[in-house]
């Protein structure tokens, strides 16, 4: 059955919501700009409503209906327990500006977590604020950007990406007034040291690299890099994302690293929501911990407080969002944390590159692996197993759905030849990667065999088939009009 | 460890396919220095039970909106949220899905990302909207940035009706930029003089309705002159449910409308996370921040959604990228959907009436106490009050917390250092309040003022 | 993709539920009989578990994602506030048998909906515990017999029953020690009053009749059957499904009725979650009311208590369940009533009439009606439209299925040929109606058309197609086994 | 009225399409005299707000068990239940699902209740289970039923050790029927001379295990006489997370296995909804009352799942049918399978090993003081314990609620008429309780009884 619009429901007049008679509106407090026009909202009751969200939501795949073998994205399972505390009215229902007095539990649940986190990196300070990823980044890279300023390095704009970088590391720098130098790889994947060196100089701000890398590889020569960029007078961001292949495996802090974002929507479990809400607390080393941006919880001698402005000894870079942090994903991370305990939170990391190995090892043969020797966290292969086939890594990727599978991510990084890059994430089950070697090795031959044209086609089973995003691009419609 | 569906037999059998003695062989490409031989000695993992108990007891320690009489807004607003909402969010298919990037299958996200963008422009009056941002305050900074894309101008102005937060967040995006934020002072009584800052280099004026301190202005003359000096108005909204009872920024002339959703489908949770809302005109939306969600056909000529006009966006677009959003606010706009949807045109009406009216009862109330004034001469559902000359609006607020009352927040918090805003105390009240909350919050009023 | 049973899933060790060591197992409080033998239940990890669930919940159609045209199953919109008033932990974490002084929030929840329901019928008495509609049946039997018992008359054992009655009438009568005895319909679909009178005597302990009738007809003559029956010292059941169609029109007292039992799970709107749980409170007449079960809600010095043994002036005929009835559902069900309330009542209950009418009306002229003039809530049709096609009520049935909506109650009332009777229920909107409306219209043309075949091998677009029912029940496989 | 859809404007178009003026006209067929006008004098329609309101309020007169140390048990346990648990159940599809008598749109409901069915024949040791019964004592009361059916002889012996509210109920049952039930007095120290009892009118014997003072037996001494007399053995189990320490039931030799599954994903709830377990052998299958999925194939030879034997049923089989039973249990059913689900084999074991620990523990921490015994010499989660000879356990309770303790059952609650019994409590222990709540309990109980 299609799903119409809401637009396109209801009638004027239905409610899904009583409320009590408002009583004659009060015009002198109205500021003399009461609404004249009709927002031409849609009127639907209740059973209307629950419907219409059922049924679209039956129109989506998440990780309770299936596995998602996406790359750089650590979808794994959501624990129910974290949905529920974060329900507790007693966290739930609490003001941002409520007296310190009555959010004591709050505070704790910040401070908590801000204390595994530091743990579980060894650095001594993280920023809780940022709302995502991105956000992160952009918090440490500001956080370098205030300490070279502070120091009298303001001069310095040039941030080296490497070219197999998330993009969202380049659109940070550039928001920070810095210009972006792209640093190569070597054969086998990781930042050509040397290639590194020759770029650094007393213009360049920063290195932003991610570890483990975007093509599934742990940067080997990693301290050797800190050392070359600490020593050119630079800081090193290390972008988070990949976080889950290592934790408890590896002190960030050991690795020379000034400042981090850890997705929790990642790597502590909480749920993606079909794109956010996220968290990016951002990890940062004691030359970094001065500029970090307000609030932070501190203890003091009436109990947790949070600081909001600028305190003796600390240099503040400024606010990066409303309020103290987005709280509500806190409370289900920590959940997430204190389940898995410093022993579960290891073998996590140690079953997510076991998983990702598996997958390598046992595809190995009839996909192309981009490279030789253990991934950490995801497996990477490109699309020479395709060649000549007619058959393209979006193909491929279509006709997984058809099978019952999310796609895995194509097409980055950008390195590779129609990458194709798999995260199967430690709570996927040995039988269900076993389905899914099954399933992509018969595919697999299925290309080899000649069977283009049932890929082109590809998906059949879905509430739509292929949509046409040039013509989406091209012609936009961004909403619904009468 | 109840997450993780390994067992030590399956480890076994999946190193020996891989050919390796053990999962430390995996890592062998870490440096051996920074390679940790167990488990760090932090606490272990823990049952529902221990966890949930831990998670009680946090909770414990916090005084929970419910169970005081309430009166707290200033940006977070307490509203009563349909139990519809929260049961249709916890679908999996919505909590747990990913980031629409696969239309075929997303297209429940998408199309109830369409239709959020739907509405975020009708209720704002504008011609399309983007499917969120992290919250209001990253908003209100990404309207500043644009702004000057538009315009190709440098400076930003910032109302004194401005929330503090947002006026913050804006000035921490614009440092280190080519581009400048000038604050204006705070503006309990709407007196600020805008008009008389606008120059030629002005990108744009970022004013907020209701304000900050409660009042609600006609924008229509500031927009005309902002239009007629080339620079852009973009009017902020911390609560968008008095867009039910206001006429819209777009129909006063705004060029960008951004706005703190929270106040629909989500709770205060303690201030995180929220929901931006981004909304602008047809003719700026490639230089709009943030996802889109769009219209067209797939190959058997089928309406469908797909994400679109990504090229704005920093993963095609990398350090020439309209922002470096990725990761937005999601199910935080689905939740602020469903329950604008609830409401309907009829519902979201009414519940901005009962707002306002409560607002003009608390108003009333509050006349009983003596030596307190009301500021704004016009507001929605909240204002802020002058509690007397000498009177700290913190002390009070305090004192009143013994009483299990959370009167309001004082202004003295965002401006510590504006003594004659020491005694401001901005209240809200909404369709969650009853007479007798009021009636208690006068008490106590007349017994700590007296 | 197939959903495996969780028996073929799994692997020995794995934990969805972290539980601390219980250390040594004390042997010498064991009775002697600690278990030996493996239960061979499988172990899964959460994540295994809540795909599973939430996979096997998608085979499934239910009211959130469509419309149910079921007649005698009032289907309709179930409230999420009931859902969530009903885990308010102050009502769903309380023991049956916690001291009175501690639950006297609980026990008014009981004795307001009582209150309710008896304020809705007109009768002065409920018996809150029976757990189900039948089982409210067998309470209000238990209750006609104790008092024929008790006033010398445990002689009659015939109960009539009509023709149409829904099975659970029969099977009910049977188990109160009683023969049933048919009485026959009118042409018009009513009991035959005549035939009925014929019927009564002294043997006789009571009439059974299901009010509207399973025909979705009021039983017009009902205030003469009700004296005819009282006239013969017996007592009048009636079978309250129906309660929907009436619900704040009719008050039941004063039809002459000494029995009902009211399905909470239909009229009032608590989930059917599959086939219950289900309650079925019974209210009674002045007659019947001291034979009431215990337990039951009084007001007394200290506040309301639970009287759950004999008291002065009554008798019990016993108690139906443990505990004190369906409180959980119960609390559904108030929550539903006072979000109606006697306005909101009254008005579902002529919606879902003029819904009825609607589908008779717009369906008449090519379906064929069973009966002229209006329904209550639900609209019968018989198979003469389908008459020389080849097409069967159970493939049109299955036919609708591929069309996205569940099959409407087939073959029943068995009064009628080849049955088809739909209750649309006053949540469904008028556009939901039209659409369904031109689905079976549309099958309908299809089916005389001559598409027999097409019908047959309906539904196409299920996770199973036709299964085959008497190879289910000629070689029962019941269980899973290794 | 925000469940009704239909509009003023929609309802009069309807109208127009049947050809009446008014509904009223609809209605036609009702006696003028039976015909309300209008709307009862009762509460009108209120909002969620409001209604959410009377609940809190109702709820607030509780003493809900989380809030006190909790010791009770007799027939309903309060465990920890996982939060997924909840989360699956409230899915729209599984909540708002009808009976699943159309196989095609009904395979999640039918897969998961052969999945519950062989969990349940599983856990008590049986061959086959039915698809559940509405709670324990219905499905005992259908036990003894069911066994007059199959030995065609009418005597129920029911034992001492059977919870009363189970007795009450078979008793119920049988009046007015051909069969009789013949309890036997309380049973507190398990003395009981069951098979003294027995002789060839009986059709069968109903025992509790662990009993309703706490005790456990050995049954097969019991069994092997029942079946060399040609009874039936029935066994109740009413905590059936016991069922993971002990033999099953079906191992000890028992013929109709019945217990109430509250104890796993369900709630206390006040005490319902239950769910009934009902398990038996396989000849006897087709004299087992209630609904039962099977499998079977579709047309295209898939494996699939259907209700099935319905002959037995009373749709069916009307007057002649194995019971009346239509809707039963289905909704806690699946919530006892998806409990017993997470939990496992390995998780099963472990929770009732630490149950039991947990009563040890508690037996350990109540032998301080001083004149109180515990009555059975084995037990799993729960005993009775005698608290000295002129003490009144209900008052005991009753101090120590005012304590803010939850202590127990007090036996005279069951059985007013047995002085002997006014000074036995039945106290419970499960992975829920603290030592804490243990050393608060003993404390208190020293201080009363002293």
């Amino acid at each position: 059955i299609e799903e119409k619009l809401i637009f396109e429901m209801g009638n004027p007049g239905a409610v899904a919501v009583d409320l009590p008679e408002p009583g004659p509106v009060d015009l002198d407090r109205m500021g003399g700009v009461r609404k004249r026009a009709d927002l031409a909202l849609p009127d639907l009751s209740e059973p209307q409503v629950v419907r219409h969200y059922t049924r679209l939501s039956q129109k989506n795949y998440g990780i309770d209906t299936g596995f998602y073998p996406l790359g750089s994205c650590t979808m794994k399972h959501n624990p129910r327990l974290s949905e529920k505390v974060a329900r507790l009215p007693g966290l739930a229902d609490l003001h941002p500006f409520q007296p310190r007095q009555t959010v004591q539990g709050a505070l704790e649940v910040i401070d908590q977590l801000a204390w595994w986190l530091k743990q579980l990196t060894g650095m001594p300070a993280v920023a809780m604020s940022p709302a995502a990823g991105a956000h992160g980044e952009w918090c440490g890279l500001m956080a370098i950007r205030a300490a070279h300023e502070d120091s009298g390095q303001g001069h310095r704009r040039r941030v080296l990406v490497p070219e197999s970088a998330h993009g969202t590391n380049p659109a940070t720098a550039a928001m920070c007034g810095y210009s972006v130098d792209p640093i190569p790889a070597k054969e086998n994947g990781r930042v050509d040291l040397d290639a590194l060196k020759a770029k650094l100089g007393p213009d360049v701000a920063a290195l932003m690299l991610t570890n483990p890398n975007t093509c599934g590889l742990f940067e080997s020569e990693i301290i050797e890099i800190a050392a070359a960029v600490h020593g050119a007078g630079a800081y090193f961001y290390c972008d988070g994302a990949n976080f889950n292949a290592i934790v408890g495996r590896v002190k960030v802090a050991d690795l020379g690293i000034d400042a981090m974002h850890i997705n929790l929507h990642k790597t502590f479990s909480t749920p993606h929501g079909g794109g956010g809400p996220g968290a990016g607390p951002t990890v940062l080393s004691a030359a970094l911990a001065p500029f970090a941006p307000v609030p932070y919880v501190v203890s003091g001698p009436d109990g947790l407080e949070l600081v909001e402005g600028r305190r003796e000894g600390t240099k503040p870079f400024g606010r990066v969002k409303g309020f103290h942090g987005q709280f509500g994903v806190f409370v289900r991370a920590l959940a997430y944390i204190l389940s898995m305990g410093a022993d579960g939170l290891r073998q996590a990391s140690s079953d997510a590159v076991l998983n990702a190995n598996y997958l390598q090892a046992r595809l190995g043969d009839v996909l192309t692996p981009s490279f030789d020797g253990p991934c950490m966290h995801e497996a990477l292969f490109d699309d020479r197993f395709l060649k000549d086939t007619g058959v393209t890594t979006l193909d491929f990727a279509k006709a997984l759905i058809d099978e019952g599978y999310h796609p895995m991510t194509m097409y980055f990084p950008l390195v590779v030849h129609g990458a194709l890059l798999m995260e199967p994430t430690e709570t996927e089950s040995k039988e269900a990667l076993d389905q899914f070697i099954a399933v992509v090795r018969g595919l697999a031959e299925k290309a080899k065999a000649g069977a283009a044209e049932d890929f082109k086609a590809a998906p059949r089973h879905t509430p739509r088939r292929r949509l046409d995003e040039t013509l989406a691009a091209r012609t936009p419609i961004l909403r619904w009009k009468a | 460890m109840r997450y993780l569906p390994l067992t030590e037999s399956d480890r076994a059998a999946m190193l020996a396919d891989i050919g390796v003695k053990d999962v430390d062989a995996l890592f062998r490409d870490v440096p051996a220095a920074a390679r940790l031989a167990e488990a760090l000695p932090l606490p272990r993992h823990q049952g529902e039970l221990e966890v949930e108990r831990a998670f009680t007891r946090m909770a414990g320690k916090n005084l929970s909106a419910g169970c005081a009489p309430f009166f707290m807004g200033a940006g977070v607003y307490r509203h009563h949220i349909p139990a519809a909402v929260d049961q249709l969010l916890l679908r999996g298919e919505f909590l747990t899905a990913y980031t629409p990037y696969q239309p075929e299958v997303s297209q429940g996200t998408l199309q109830a990302l369409f239709e959020f963008q739907t509405q975020v422009a009708m209720v704002t009056g504008m011609e399309v909207a983007n499917a969120s941002m992290y919250d209001g305050a990253t908003a209100c900074a990404e309207a500043a940035i644009m702004a000057c894309r538009v315009t190709k101008r440098r400076k930003v102005l910032l109302s004194g009706s401005l929330h503090p937060h947002y006026v913050e967040t804006t000035e921490t995006s614009l440092r280190f930029t080519e581009m400048e934020a000038e604050p204006l002072p705070p503006d309990p009584l709407g007196l600020e003089d805008l008009l008389g800052r606008l120059d030629g280099d002005t990108a744009c004026v970022v004013v907020q309705n209701p304000g900050f301190f409660g009042g609600i202005r006609d924008l229509r003359p500031l927009a005309a002159i902002c239009h007629e000096l080339g620079a852009l108005l973009v009017v902020m909204v911390a609560e968008p449910t008095s867009l039910g009872l206001f006429d819209s920024p777009g129909a006063m002339g705004a060029d960008i409308v951004v706005a703190e959703g929270q106040s629909l489908g989500m709770g205060m949770n303690f201030g995180g996370p929220g929901l931006g809302l981004f909304a602008t005109r047809d003719k700026f939306v490639r230089q709009m921040p943030g996802r889109l969600a769009g219209q067209t056909l797939d190959v058997d000529g089928k309406r469908g959604w797909v994400l679109t006009l990504s090229t704005r966006e920093q993963h095609i677009r990398r350090e020439k990228a309209t922002s470096n959003i990725c990761t937005n606010s999601g199910l935080c706009a689905l939740a602020f959907s469903i329950h604008l949807t609830l409401l309907g045109g009829t519902g979201f009406t009414r519940l901005a009436e009962l707002n306002h009216a409560k607002a003009v009862q608390l108003e009333q109330k509050l006349s009983q106490v003596k030596g307190l004034r009301v500021l704004p001469d016009s507001y929605y559902n909240e204002f802020a009050v002058h509690l007397g000359d000498e009177v700290k609006a913190a002390e009070v607020v305090d004192r009143l917390v013994d009483k299990g009352i959370l009167a309001g927040v004082p202004a003295s918090r965002f401006y510590p250092t504006w003594p004659e805003l020491a005694p401001v105390l901005i209240v809200a009240a909404t369709e969650m309040n009853t007479e007798d909350d009021m009636d208690r919050l006068v008490a106590a009023l007349k017994e700590t003022l007296s």
